[in-house]
Protein backbone atom coordinates (compact mmCIF):
# COMPACT_ATOMS: atom_id res chain seq x y z
CA UNK A 1 0.00 0.00 0.00
CA UNK A 2 2.68 2.41 1.12
CA UNK A 3 5.10 1.36 -2.09
CA UNK A 4 1.61 2.51 -4.28
CA UNK A 5 1.25 5.64 -2.79
CA UNK A 6 5.03 6.11 -3.35
CA UNK A 7 3.90 5.48 -7.11
CA UNK A 8 1.36 7.59 -7.40
CA UNK A 9 3.50 10.80 -5.73
CA UNK A 10 6.40 9.99 -8.25
CA UNK A 11 4.11 9.47 -11.25
CA UNK A 12 2.33 13.03 -9.83
CA UNK A 13 5.34 14.54 -9.62
CA UNK A 14 6.55 13.72 -13.08
CA UNK A 15 3.33 15.15 -14.56
CA UNK A 16 4.55 18.72 -12.64
CA UNK A 17 7.96 18.52 -14.30
CA UNK A 18 5.84 18.40 -17.32
CA UNK A 19 3.49 21.43 -16.60
CA UNK A 20 6.81 23.38 -15.94
CA UNK A 21 8.21 22.57 -19.02
CA UNK A 22 5.10 23.33 -21.07
CA UNK A 23 4.87 26.61 -18.78
CA UNK A 24 8.76 27.13 -19.99
CA UNK A 25 7.94 26.61 -23.59
CA UNK A 26 4.46 28.54 -23.97
CA UNK A 27 4.55 31.36 -21.84
CA UNK A 28 4.97 34.85 -23.60
CA UNK A 29 7.51 36.65 -21.36
CA UNK A 30 10.27 35.60 -18.45
CA UNK A 31 8.08 36.56 -16.17
CA UNK A 32 5.03 34.22 -16.48
CA UNK A 33 7.30 31.60 -17.06
CA UNK A 34 9.55 32.28 -14.22
CA UNK A 35 5.99 31.83 -12.59
CA UNK A 36 5.14 28.28 -14.49
CA UNK A 37 8.18 27.21 -13.87
CA UNK A 38 9.58 27.65 -10.19
CA UNK A 39 6.65 27.01 -8.70
CA UNK A 40 6.08 23.81 -10.75
CA UNK A 41 9.53 22.49 -10.57
CA UNK A 42 9.55 22.97 -6.68
CA UNK A 43 6.56 21.50 -6.47
CA UNK A 44 7.54 17.94 -8.47
CA UNK A 45 10.74 17.51 -6.69
CA UNK A 46 8.65 17.49 -3.58
CA UNK A 47 6.62 15.23 -5.08
CA UNK A 48 9.20 12.96 -6.15
CA UNK A 49 11.48 12.93 -2.66
CA UNK A 50 8.08 12.25 -0.67
CA UNK A 51 7.75 9.48 -3.53
CA UNK A 52 11.28 7.92 -2.72
CA UNK A 53 11.02 8.38 1.07
CA UNK A 54 7.85 7.05 1.35
CA UNK A 55 10.08 3.96 -0.51
CA UNK A 56 12.96 3.97 1.39
CA UNK A 57 12.95 2.46 5.03
CA UNK A 58 15.82 3.92 5.97
CA UNK A 59 15.53 7.49 8.78
CA UNK A 60 18.55 8.74 7.32
CA UNK A 61 17.90 8.48 3.95
CA UNK A 62 14.44 9.80 4.29
CA UNK A 63 16.01 13.19 6.53
CA UNK A 64 18.66 13.61 3.72
CA UNK A 65 15.61 13.59 1.08
CA UNK A 66 13.87 15.68 2.75
CA UNK A 67 16.91 17.88 3.40
CA UNK A 68 17.25 18.13 -0.10
CA UNK A 69 14.07 19.36 -1.08
CA UNK A 70 13.96 22.22 1.65
CA UNK A 71 17.13 23.47 -0.28
CA UNK A 72 16.25 22.97 -3.38
CA UNK A 73 12.73 25.30 -2.28
CA UNK A 74 14.97 27.68 -0.35
CA UNK A 75 17.34 28.20 -3.33
CA UNK A 76 14.55 28.01 -5.95
CA UNK A 77 12.68 30.73 -4.44
CA UNK A 78 15.64 33.17 -3.91
CA UNK A 79 16.82 32.99 -7.46
CA UNK A 80 13.53 32.80 -9.14
CA UNK A 81 13.53 36.64 -6.99
CA UNK A 82 16.83 37.23 -8.36
CA UNK A 83 15.74 36.34 -11.69
CA UNK A 84 12.83 38.39 -11.88
CA UNK A 85 14.55 41.66 -10.02
CA UNK A 86 17.66 41.42 -12.44
CA UNK A 87 15.15 41.33 -15.36
CA UNK A 88 12.75 44.37 -14.49
CA UNK A 89 16.35 46.24 -13.92
CA UNK A 90 16.94 45.72 -17.62
CA UNK A 91 13.53 47.15 -18.51
CA UNK A 92 12.08 43.79 -19.60
CA UNK A 93 8.01 44.93 -19.02
CA UNK A 94 5.78 42.14 -17.89
CA UNK A 95 3.95 41.16 -20.66
CA UNK A 96 0.32 42.52 -20.44
CA UNK A 97 -2.62 41.05 -22.90
CA UNK B 1 20.98 -4.17 -20.60
CA UNK B 2 17.14 -3.61 -20.27
CA UNK B 3 16.39 -1.49 -23.28
CA UNK B 4 15.28 1.46 -21.10
CA UNK B 5 18.89 1.58 -20.18
CA UNK B 6 20.05 1.64 -23.67
CA UNK B 7 17.34 4.26 -24.30
CA UNK B 8 18.18 6.68 -21.68
CA UNK B 9 21.98 6.50 -22.05
CA UNK B 10 21.13 6.92 -26.05
CA UNK B 11 19.16 9.93 -25.52
CA UNK B 12 21.58 11.35 -22.39
CA UNK B 13 25.00 11.27 -24.60
CA UNK B 14 22.63 12.77 -27.34
CA UNK B 15 22.33 16.04 -25.94
CA UNK B 16 25.39 15.83 -24.08
CA UNK B 17 26.93 16.20 -27.73
CA UNK B 18 24.36 18.70 -28.77
CA UNK B 19 25.02 21.05 -25.91
CA UNK B 20 28.55 20.52 -26.78
CA UNK B 21 28.26 21.77 -30.16
CA UNK B 22 26.30 24.56 -28.83
CA UNK B 23 28.47 25.30 -26.18
CA UNK B 24 31.55 25.51 -28.85
CA UNK B 25 29.41 27.05 -31.69
CA UNK B 26 26.27 29.07 -30.56
CA UNK B 27 26.21 32.22 -32.27
CA UNK B 28 25.41 34.10 -28.73
CA UNK B 29 28.19 33.91 -26.08
CA UNK B 30 25.89 33.61 -23.11
CA UNK B 31 24.11 30.86 -25.13
CA UNK B 32 27.30 28.77 -25.48
CA UNK B 33 28.26 29.48 -21.53
CA UNK B 34 24.75 28.59 -20.53
CA UNK B 35 24.93 25.07 -22.91
CA UNK B 36 28.72 24.84 -21.86
CA UNK B 37 27.46 24.29 -17.91
CA UNK B 38 24.21 22.31 -18.53
CA UNK B 39 26.62 20.36 -20.88
CA UNK B 40 28.35 19.49 -17.29
CA UNK B 41 25.29 18.38 -15.69
CA UNK B 42 24.28 16.27 -18.04
CA UNK B 43 28.29 14.94 -17.63
CA UNK B 44 27.70 14.04 -14.02
CA UNK B 45 24.73 12.38 -15.29
CA UNK B 46 26.80 10.02 -17.19
CA UNK B 47 29.34 9.66 -14.91
CA UNK B 48 26.74 7.77 -12.22
CA UNK B 49 25.71 6.11 -15.37
CA UNK B 50 29.31 4.48 -15.74
CA UNK B 51 29.25 3.58 -12.02
CA UNK B 52 31.55 6.44 -11.06
CA UNK B 53 29.66 8.36 -8.11
CA UNK B 54 32.95 9.75 -6.83
CA UNK B 55 33.71 11.29 -10.11
CA UNK B 56 29.91 12.60 -10.78
CA UNK B 57 30.67 13.91 -7.27
CA UNK B 58 33.61 16.23 -8.79
CA UNK B 59 32.11 16.77 -11.84
CA UNK B 60 28.92 18.61 -10.12
CA UNK B 61 30.81 20.50 -7.23
CA UNK B 62 33.91 21.50 -9.57
CA UNK B 63 33.03 20.88 -13.58
CA UNK B 64 29.42 21.98 -13.85
CA UNK B 65 29.32 24.22 -10.65
CA UNK B 66 32.32 26.06 -10.10
CA UNK B 67 33.72 26.30 -14.00
CA UNK B 68 30.40 27.81 -14.82
CA UNK B 69 29.52 30.71 -12.48
CA UNK B 70 34.03 31.20 -12.87
CA UNK B 71 32.47 31.41 -17.14
CA UNK B 72 29.50 33.43 -16.31
CA UNK B 73 31.81 35.76 -14.04
CA UNK B 74 34.38 36.26 -16.93
CA UNK B 75 31.75 36.79 -19.30
CA UNK B 76 30.50 39.63 -16.81
CA UNK B 77 33.70 41.21 -18.02
CA UNK B 78 34.50 40.96 -21.63
CA UNK B 79 33.00 43.08 -23.90
CA UNK B 80 30.63 41.62 -26.68
CA UNK B 81 32.13 39.60 -28.83
CA UNK B 82 33.36 41.08 -32.22
CA UNK B 83 32.64 38.97 -35.16
CA UNK B 84 34.32 39.21 -38.89
CA UNK B 85 31.81 38.57 -41.50
CA UNK B 86 30.73 34.64 -41.65
CA UNK B 87 32.11 32.27 -44.14
CA UNK B 88 29.31 29.60 -43.63
CA UNK B 89 29.79 27.27 -46.42
CA UNK B 90 33.61 26.80 -45.73
CA UNK B 91 33.15 26.06 -42.18
CA UNK B 92 31.22 23.42 -43.45
CA UNK B 93 33.55 22.22 -46.13
CA UNK B 94 36.12 22.30 -43.20
CA UNK B 95 34.09 20.24 -40.61
CA UNK B 96 34.45 16.96 -43.75
CA UNK B 97 38.14 15.89 -42.55
CA UNK B 98 37.32 16.49 -39.45
CA UNK B 99 34.00 13.81 -39.39
CA UNK B 100 36.39 11.66 -41.65
CA UNK B 101 38.77 11.73 -38.75
CA UNK B 102 36.23 11.40 -36.01
CA UNK B 103 34.94 8.13 -37.25
CA UNK B 104 38.34 6.60 -37.68
CA UNK B 105 39.55 7.57 -34.51
CA UNK B 106 35.87 6.02 -33.17
CA UNK B 107 36.27 2.47 -35.04
CA UNK B 108 40.01 2.07 -33.86
CA UNK B 109 38.53 2.48 -30.30
CA UNK B 110 36.01 0.25 -30.59
CA UNK B 111 38.14 -2.48 -31.98
CA UNK B 112 40.46 -1.91 -29.29
CA UNK B 113 38.35 -2.25 -26.42
CA UNK B 114 37.05 -5.02 -27.83
CA UNK B 115 40.25 -6.68 -28.20
CA UNK B 116 41.84 -5.91 -25.37
CA UNK B 117 42.34 -8.81 -22.45
CA UNK B 118 41.51 -5.61 -20.42
CA UNK B 119 42.63 -6.60 -17.05
CA UNK B 120 43.02 -3.39 -14.99
CA UNK B 121 44.38 -2.79 -12.18
CA UNK B 122 41.66 -3.18 -9.90
CA UNK B 123 42.51 -6.30 -8.71
CA UNK B 124 45.74 -5.24 -7.57
CA UNK B 125 44.12 -2.22 -5.80
CA UNK B 126 41.20 -4.26 -3.87
CA UNK B 127 44.67 -7.13 -2.64
CA UNK B 128 46.37 -3.89 -1.57
CA UNK B 129 43.35 -2.42 0.12
CA UNK B 130 43.36 -3.91 3.47
CA UNK B 131 46.71 -2.17 4.25
CA UNK B 132 45.44 1.10 2.61
CA UNK B 133 43.67 2.84 5.48
CA UNK B 134 40.69 3.74 3.95
CA UNK B 135 37.63 1.83 3.10
CA UNK B 136 37.38 3.45 -0.78
CA UNK B 137 39.28 2.39 -3.46
CA UNK B 138 39.22 5.67 -5.32
CA UNK B 139 40.30 7.68 -1.57
CA UNK B 140 42.84 4.48 -1.62
CA UNK B 141 44.70 5.30 -4.75
CA UNK B 142 44.63 8.62 -4.46
CA UNK B 143 45.59 9.63 -0.99
CA UNK B 144 48.05 6.11 -0.64
CA UNK B 145 48.96 4.24 -3.80
CA UNK B 146 49.40 7.37 -5.68
CA UNK B 147 49.37 9.75 -3.44
CA UNK B 148 52.56 11.36 -5.33
CA UNK B 149 49.71 12.47 -8.23
CA UNK B 150 47.46 14.19 -6.07
CA UNK B 151 50.13 15.90 -4.00
CA UNK B 152 51.50 17.35 -7.65
CA UNK B 153 47.56 18.12 -8.37
CA UNK B 154 47.30 20.20 -5.39
CA UNK B 155 50.86 22.11 -6.50
CA UNK B 156 49.01 22.64 -9.85
CA UNK B 157 46.24 24.49 -8.34
CA UNK B 158 48.84 26.17 -6.21
CA UNK B 159 50.80 27.47 -9.69
CA UNK B 160 47.69 28.66 -11.08
CA UNK B 161 46.72 30.58 -8.04
CA UNK B 162 50.27 31.87 -8.18
CA UNK B 163 49.94 32.69 -11.66
CA UNK B 164 46.79 34.58 -11.48
CA UNK B 165 47.59 36.23 -8.75
CA UNK B 166 50.73 37.52 -10.31
CA UNK B 167 48.82 38.97 -12.98
CA UNK B 168 47.44 41.75 -10.70
CA UNK B 169 44.96 42.67 -7.98
CA UNK B 170 41.28 41.03 -7.54
CA UNK B 171 39.54 42.71 -10.74
CA UNK B 172 36.34 40.39 -10.31
CA UNK B 173 35.39 42.34 -7.06
CA UNK B 174 33.62 44.78 -8.13
CA UNK B 175 30.22 45.06 -6.83
CA UNK B 176 26.84 45.41 -9.25
CA UNK B 177 24.30 48.19 -8.57
CA UNK B 178 21.82 45.97 -8.52
CA UNK B 179 19.57 46.02 -5.01
CA UNK B 180 18.64 42.32 -4.38
CA UNK B 181 17.71 42.24 -0.72
CA UNK B 182 16.91 38.50 -0.80
CA UNK B 183 20.37 37.75 -1.13
CA UNK B 184 22.43 38.09 1.83
CA UNK B 185 19.14 36.06 3.22
CA UNK B 186 19.61 33.13 1.72
CA UNK B 187 23.63 33.34 2.18
CA UNK B 188 22.57 33.57 5.78
CA UNK B 189 20.60 30.34 5.55
CA UNK B 190 23.63 28.19 2.71
CA UNK B 191 26.58 29.34 4.68
CA UNK B 192 26.61 26.95 7.04
CA UNK B 193 25.08 24.26 5.30
CA UNK B 194 27.71 24.80 2.96
CA UNK B 195 30.37 24.01 5.90
CA UNK B 196 28.46 21.22 7.30
CA UNK B 197 28.38 19.50 3.75
CA UNK B 198 31.95 20.11 3.53
CA UNK B 199 32.82 17.89 6.68
CA UNK B 200 30.24 15.96 5.61
CA UNK B 201 32.11 15.02 2.14
CA UNK B 202 35.68 14.85 4.16
CA UNK B 203 34.27 12.19 6.13
CA UNK B 204 32.42 10.57 3.70
CA UNK B 205 35.75 10.30 1.91
CA UNK B 206 37.31 7.82 3.75
CA UNK B 207 34.28 5.02 3.42
CA UNK B 208 32.87 6.16 -0.02
CA UNK B 209 32.24 9.12 -3.06
CA UNK B 210 33.75 12.00 -1.68
CA UNK B 211 37.14 13.79 0.13
CA UNK B 212 39.11 16.59 -0.32
CA UNK B 213 38.19 18.31 -3.91
CA UNK B 214 34.74 18.37 -3.72
CA UNK B 215 34.28 19.25 -0.46
CA UNK B 216 36.92 22.12 -0.60
CA UNK B 217 34.63 22.93 -3.70
CA UNK B 218 32.04 23.00 -1.61
CA UNK B 219 33.66 25.72 0.87
CA UNK B 220 34.92 27.53 -1.83
CA UNK B 221 31.29 27.69 -3.61
CA UNK B 222 30.47 29.02 0.38
CA UNK B 223 33.16 31.71 0.54
CA UNK B 224 32.50 32.73 -3.14
CA UNK B 225 28.42 33.22 -2.69
CA UNK B 226 29.43 35.16 0.33
CA UNK B 227 31.54 37.62 -1.98
CA UNK B 228 28.83 37.84 -4.02
CA UNK B 229 26.83 38.80 -1.46
CA UNK B 230 28.58 41.47 -0.57
CA UNK B 231 31.17 40.06 2.19
CA UNK B 232 34.58 41.51 1.74
CA UNK B 233 37.94 39.86 2.72
CA UNK B 234 38.62 40.68 6.11
CA UNK B 235 41.66 43.29 6.21
CA UNK B 236 43.34 41.04 8.56
CA UNK B 237 43.03 38.27 6.38
CA UNK B 238 44.70 39.72 3.60
CA UNK B 239 48.35 39.23 2.77
CA UNK B 240 50.35 36.69 4.96
CA UNK B 241 47.45 34.54 7.14
CA UNK B 242 45.67 34.01 3.56
CA UNK B 243 48.95 33.18 1.50
CA UNK B 244 49.34 30.60 4.65
CA UNK B 245 45.60 29.26 4.05
CA UNK B 246 46.38 29.10 -0.07
CA UNK B 247 49.85 26.92 0.62
CA UNK B 248 48.73 24.98 3.50
CA UNK B 249 47.24 22.09 1.57
CA UNK B 250 50.57 21.33 -0.14
CA UNK B 251 52.58 22.40 3.33
CA UNK B 252 50.48 19.64 5.14
CA UNK B 253 51.07 17.18 2.22
CA UNK B 254 54.52 17.47 2.18
CA UNK B 255 54.95 17.10 5.84
CA UNK B 256 53.22 14.22 5.80
CA UNK B 257 55.29 12.81 2.94
CA UNK B 258 58.74 13.85 4.15
CA UNK B 259 57.22 12.64 8.02
CA UNK B 260 56.87 9.08 5.85
CA UNK B 261 60.47 9.44 3.90
CA UNK B 262 61.93 9.57 8.14
CA UNK B 263 59.73 6.99 9.78
CA UNK B 264 58.39 4.57 6.75
CA UNK B 265 61.87 4.99 4.63
CA UNK B 266 60.12 5.75 1.33
CA UNK B 267 58.33 9.73 0.41
CA UNK B 268 54.65 8.81 1.23
CA UNK B 269 55.13 5.44 2.76
CA UNK B 270 52.12 5.65 5.70
CA UNK B 271 53.66 3.53 8.46
CA UNK B 272 50.22 0.92 8.29
CA UNK B 273 49.06 1.37 11.56
CA UNK B 274 48.72 5.05 11.50
CA UNK B 275 47.89 5.09 7.65
CA UNK B 276 44.14 6.26 8.58
CA UNK B 277 44.48 9.07 10.79
CA UNK B 278 47.04 10.58 8.93
CA UNK B 279 44.77 10.75 5.92
CA UNK B 280 42.35 12.08 7.49
CA UNK B 281 44.93 15.02 8.63
CA UNK B 282 45.91 15.29 5.13
CA UNK B 283 42.67 14.92 3.33
CA UNK B 284 41.69 17.85 5.82
CA UNK B 285 44.38 20.07 5.08
CA UNK B 286 44.13 19.52 1.48
CA UNK B 287 40.65 20.19 1.70
CA UNK B 288 40.55 23.39 3.39
CA UNK B 289 43.07 24.84 1.32
CA UNK B 290 41.49 23.68 -1.96
CA UNK B 291 38.28 25.44 -0.86
CA UNK B 292 40.53 28.95 -0.52
CA UNK B 293 42.62 28.21 -3.77
CA UNK B 294 39.58 27.85 -5.15
CA UNK B 295 38.01 30.74 -4.13
CA UNK B 296 40.99 32.43 -4.75
CA UNK B 297 41.31 31.05 -8.47
CA UNK B 298 37.38 32.98 -8.73
CA UNK B 299 38.33 36.47 -7.59
CA UNK B 300 40.95 36.11 -10.38
CA UNK B 301 44.08 38.24 -8.38
CA UNK B 302 44.99 38.86 -5.28
CA UNK B 303 42.87 40.55 -2.69
CA UNK B 304 44.34 44.55 -2.31
CA UNK B 305 46.49 44.73 1.02
CA UNK B 306 44.90 47.97 2.40
CA UNK B 307 48.31 48.49 4.42
CA UNK B 308 49.84 51.28 2.28
CA UNK B 309 49.81 54.04 4.28
CA UNK B 310 51.11 52.17 7.56
CA UNK B 311 53.82 51.24 6.74
CA UNK C 1 21.01 -5.51 -28.40
CA UNK C 2 24.05 -6.80 -29.82
CA UNK C 3 25.68 -4.24 -28.95
CA UNK C 4 28.96 -4.51 -26.39
CA UNK C 5 27.63 -2.01 -23.45
CA UNK C 6 30.35 0.74 -23.67
CA UNK C 7 29.79 0.98 -27.18
CA UNK C 8 27.50 4.48 -26.69
CA UNK C 9 29.61 5.63 -24.70
CA UNK C 10 32.94 5.31 -26.75
CA UNK C 11 31.07 7.01 -29.58
CA UNK C 12 29.98 9.72 -27.78
CA UNK C 13 33.28 10.64 -26.02
CA UNK C 14 34.93 10.45 -29.59
CA UNK C 15 32.47 12.80 -31.12
CA UNK C 16 33.03 15.01 -27.58
CA UNK C 17 36.90 15.03 -28.89
CA UNK C 18 36.58 15.56 -32.60
CA UNK C 19 33.98 18.90 -31.84
CA UNK C 20 36.38 20.28 -28.59
CA UNK C 21 39.70 19.73 -30.93
CA UNK C 22 37.73 21.38 -34.02
CA UNK C 23 36.78 24.19 -32.10
CA UNK C 24 39.60 24.83 -30.78
CA UNK C 25 41.31 25.46 -34.19
CA UNK C 26 38.72 27.20 -35.56
CA UNK C 27 36.99 29.44 -33.84
CA UNK C 28 38.39 32.91 -33.20
CA UNK C 29 37.08 33.98 -29.47
CA UNK C 30 39.65 33.12 -26.99
CA UNK C 31 36.33 31.96 -24.47
CA UNK C 32 35.52 29.73 -27.07
CA UNK C 33 38.43 28.13 -27.48
CA UNK C 34 38.43 27.49 -23.79
CA UNK C 35 34.87 25.88 -24.03
CA UNK C 36 36.20 23.70 -26.86
CA UNK C 37 38.90 22.35 -24.75
CA UNK C 38 37.07 21.66 -22.14
CA UNK C 39 34.71 19.76 -24.21
CA UNK C 40 37.64 17.56 -26.04
CA UNK C 41 38.82 17.09 -22.13
CA UNK C 42 35.60 15.68 -21.21
CA UNK C 43 35.42 13.35 -24.26
CA UNK C 44 39.06 12.22 -23.14
CA UNK C 45 37.42 11.82 -19.24
CA UNK C 46 34.49 9.23 -20.62
CA UNK C 47 37.03 7.79 -22.94
CA UNK C 48 39.68 6.75 -19.58
CA UNK C 49 36.55 5.62 -17.72
CA UNK C 50 34.77 3.50 -20.22
CA UNK C 51 37.78 1.15 -20.85
CA UNK C 52 38.65 1.06 -17.17
CA UNK C 53 34.79 -0.78 -16.89
CA UNK C 54 35.90 -3.32 -19.58
CA UNK C 55 37.81 -5.61 -16.80
CA UNK C 56 35.88 -7.76 -14.48
CA UNK C 57 36.15 -5.50 -11.37
CA UNK C 58 35.50 -1.85 -11.81
CA UNK C 59 39.14 -0.47 -12.22
CA UNK C 60 39.68 2.36 -9.58
CA UNK C 61 42.58 3.87 -11.05
CA UNK C 62 41.38 5.83 -14.01
CA UNK C 63 38.61 6.78 -11.49
CA UNK C 64 41.56 8.41 -9.89
CA UNK C 65 42.85 9.49 -12.42
CA UNK C 66 40.12 11.11 -14.30
CA UNK C 67 39.27 13.17 -10.33
CA UNK C 68 42.99 14.84 -10.95
CA UNK C 69 41.91 15.65 -14.55
CA UNK C 70 38.66 17.45 -13.57
CA UNK C 71 41.02 19.49 -10.55
CA UNK C 72 43.54 20.14 -13.57
CA UNK C 73 40.92 21.20 -16.21
CA UNK C 74 39.83 23.60 -13.57
CA UNK C 75 43.15 24.95 -12.76
CA UNK C 76 43.90 25.73 -16.47
CA UNK C 77 40.18 27.39 -17.20
CA UNK C 78 40.77 29.64 -14.47
CA UNK C 79 44.35 30.87 -16.03
CA UNK C 80 43.41 31.05 -19.21
CA UNK C 81 40.22 33.04 -18.47
CA UNK C 82 42.35 35.80 -16.35
CA UNK C 83 44.59 35.78 -18.83
CA UNK C 84 41.71 36.35 -21.38
CA UNK C 85 40.26 39.15 -19.54
CA UNK C 86 43.47 40.95 -19.07
CA UNK C 87 44.01 40.44 -22.79
CA UNK C 88 40.55 42.11 -23.67
CA UNK C 89 41.33 45.01 -21.37
CA UNK C 90 44.91 46.00 -22.69
CA UNK C 91 43.02 45.88 -26.70
CA UNK C 92 41.18 48.74 -27.58
CA UNK D 1 10.55 -1.37 -9.87
CA UNK D 2 13.58 -0.50 -11.26
CA UNK D 3 12.37 -0.11 -14.80
CA UNK D 4 10.00 2.12 -13.36
CA UNK D 5 12.45 4.42 -11.69
CA UNK D 6 14.24 4.39 -14.99
CA UNK D 7 11.49 4.97 -17.32
CA UNK D 8 10.47 8.11 -15.03
CA UNK D 9 14.35 9.01 -15.33
CA UNK D 10 13.90 8.88 -18.85
CA UNK D 11 11.15 10.63 -18.87
CA UNK D 12 12.78 13.60 -17.19
CA UNK D 13 15.79 13.63 -19.42
CA UNK D 14 13.13 14.03 -22.54
CA UNK D 15 11.46 16.85 -20.71
CA UNK D 16 14.82 18.62 -20.29
CA UNK D 17 15.91 18.08 -23.87
CA UNK D 18 12.23 19.66 -24.91
CA UNK D 19 13.14 22.29 -23.11
CA UNK D 20 16.48 22.82 -24.77
CA UNK D 21 14.11 24.61 -26.88
CA UNK D 22 14.24 27.34 -24.74
CA UNK D 23 17.95 27.86 -24.98
CA UNK D 24 18.18 28.04 -28.40
CA UNK D 25 15.27 30.68 -28.40
CA UNK D 26 15.70 32.98 -25.50
CA UNK D 27 15.11 35.45 -26.42
CA UNK D 28 16.91 37.23 -22.99
CA UNK D 29 19.41 36.19 -21.51
CA UNK D 30 17.21 35.60 -18.30
CA UNK D 31 15.21 33.21 -20.32
CA UNK D 32 18.47 30.98 -20.82
CA UNK D 33 19.09 31.24 -17.30
CA UNK D 34 15.63 29.92 -16.01
CA UNK D 35 16.45 27.23 -18.38
CA UNK D 36 19.59 26.59 -16.25
CA UNK D 37 17.49 26.55 -13.32
CA UNK D 38 14.82 23.60 -14.86
CA UNK D 39 17.84 21.64 -16.20
CA UNK D 40 19.63 21.90 -12.44
CA UNK D 41 16.06 20.42 -10.56
CA UNK D 42 15.65 18.06 -13.08
CA UNK D 43 19.29 16.65 -12.54
CA UNK D 44 18.12 16.24 -8.85
CA UNK D 45 15.18 14.57 -9.43
CA UNK D 46 16.98 12.01 -12.52
CA UNK D 47 19.88 11.53 -10.18
CA UNK D 48 16.99 10.41 -7.28
CA UNK D 49 15.26 8.31 -9.35
CA UNK D 50 18.61 6.68 -10.76
CA UNK D 51 19.19 6.23 -6.65
CA UNK D 52 16.28 4.42 -6.95
CA UNK D 53 16.85 2.47 -9.83
CA UNK D 54 20.66 1.42 -8.25
CA UNK D 55 20.37 1.96 -4.90
CA UNK D 56 23.62 3.41 -4.63
CA UNK D 57 23.68 6.01 -1.69
CA UNK D 58 26.87 8.79 -2.88
CA UNK D 59 24.08 9.50 -5.60
CA UNK D 60 22.02 11.23 -2.85
CA UNK D 61 25.24 13.03 -2.03
CA UNK D 62 25.59 14.09 -5.73
CA UNK D 63 22.27 15.53 -5.64
CA UNK D 64 22.54 17.25 -2.58
CA UNK D 65 25.50 18.94 -3.96
CA UNK D 66 23.28 19.87 -7.23
CA UNK D 67 20.72 21.34 -4.90
CA UNK D 68 23.55 23.15 -2.63
CA UNK D 69 25.27 24.69 -5.85
CA UNK D 70 21.95 25.25 -8.31
CA UNK D 71 22.15 28.91 -6.50
CA UNK D 72 26.18 29.62 -6.86
CA UNK D 73 25.09 30.06 -10.73
CA UNK D 74 22.04 32.14 -11.15
CA UNK D 75 23.50 34.10 -7.86
CA UNK D 76 26.90 35.12 -10.36
CA UNK D 77 24.83 35.48 -13.20
CA UNK D 78 22.69 38.22 -11.44
CA UNK D 79 25.64 39.88 -10.00
CA UNK D 80 28.38 39.61 -12.08
CA UNK D 81 27.28 38.48 -15.85
CA UNK D 82 24.40 40.81 -16.11
CA UNK D 83 24.29 43.94 -14.25
CA UNK D 84 27.22 45.89 -15.86
CA UNK D 85 26.86 44.96 -19.68
CA UNK D 86 23.36 43.55 -21.26
CA UNK D 87 24.93 40.33 -22.64
CA UNK D 88 23.85 40.95 -26.45
CA UNK D 89 20.90 38.73 -26.57
CA UNK D 90 20.46 39.76 -30.76
CA UNK D 91 17.48 41.77 -30.37
CA UNK D 92 15.81 40.43 -27.86
CA UNK D 93 13.18 41.91 -25.69
CA UNK D 94 15.93 44.18 -23.84
CA UNK D 95 15.66 47.93 -25.01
Amino acid sequence: MIMMAGTVLIVLGLLFFLSGTVGLLRFPDVFTRLHALSKADTLALGLVCAGLALHADDGALQLKLLLIWLLVIVSGATCSSLIARAALAHGIRPWQR
Amino acid sequence: MHPVEVTFDALLLFSMVVLAWQGVHARNMFRAVVSFMMFGLLTAVAWVRLEAPDIALAEASLGAGLTGALLLATLGRLGPERRGPRRRRAMKLSMLPWLALGLVGTTVLLAVTLSLPAPGLGEAVLAAMPAAGVDSPVTAVLLNFRAWDTLLEIGVMLLAVIALWSLGQDVLASTSRLPAPALPALVRVLFPLFVLSTFYLLWRGGHGPGGAFPAGALLAAGLVLALLAGARVPERMRGAPLRWAVGGGLFAFLIVAVGGMWAAGAFFAYPPQHASILIAIVEIAAGLSIGVMLTALFLGGEPTEVRRGRT
Amino acid sequence: MSLPPGTLFLLASALLFAIGTHGLVTCRHLLRKVLALNVATTGVFLLLVTLGRSGTTVDPVPHAMVLTGIVVALSTTAVALGLIVRLERRRP
Amino acid sequence: MTVFYLAGALFLLGNVAVALARVLRGPTAADRMLSGELMGTTAVAVLLLLYGATGIEALLDVALVFAILAAMAVVTFVRRTWPEDPVDDNGGETP
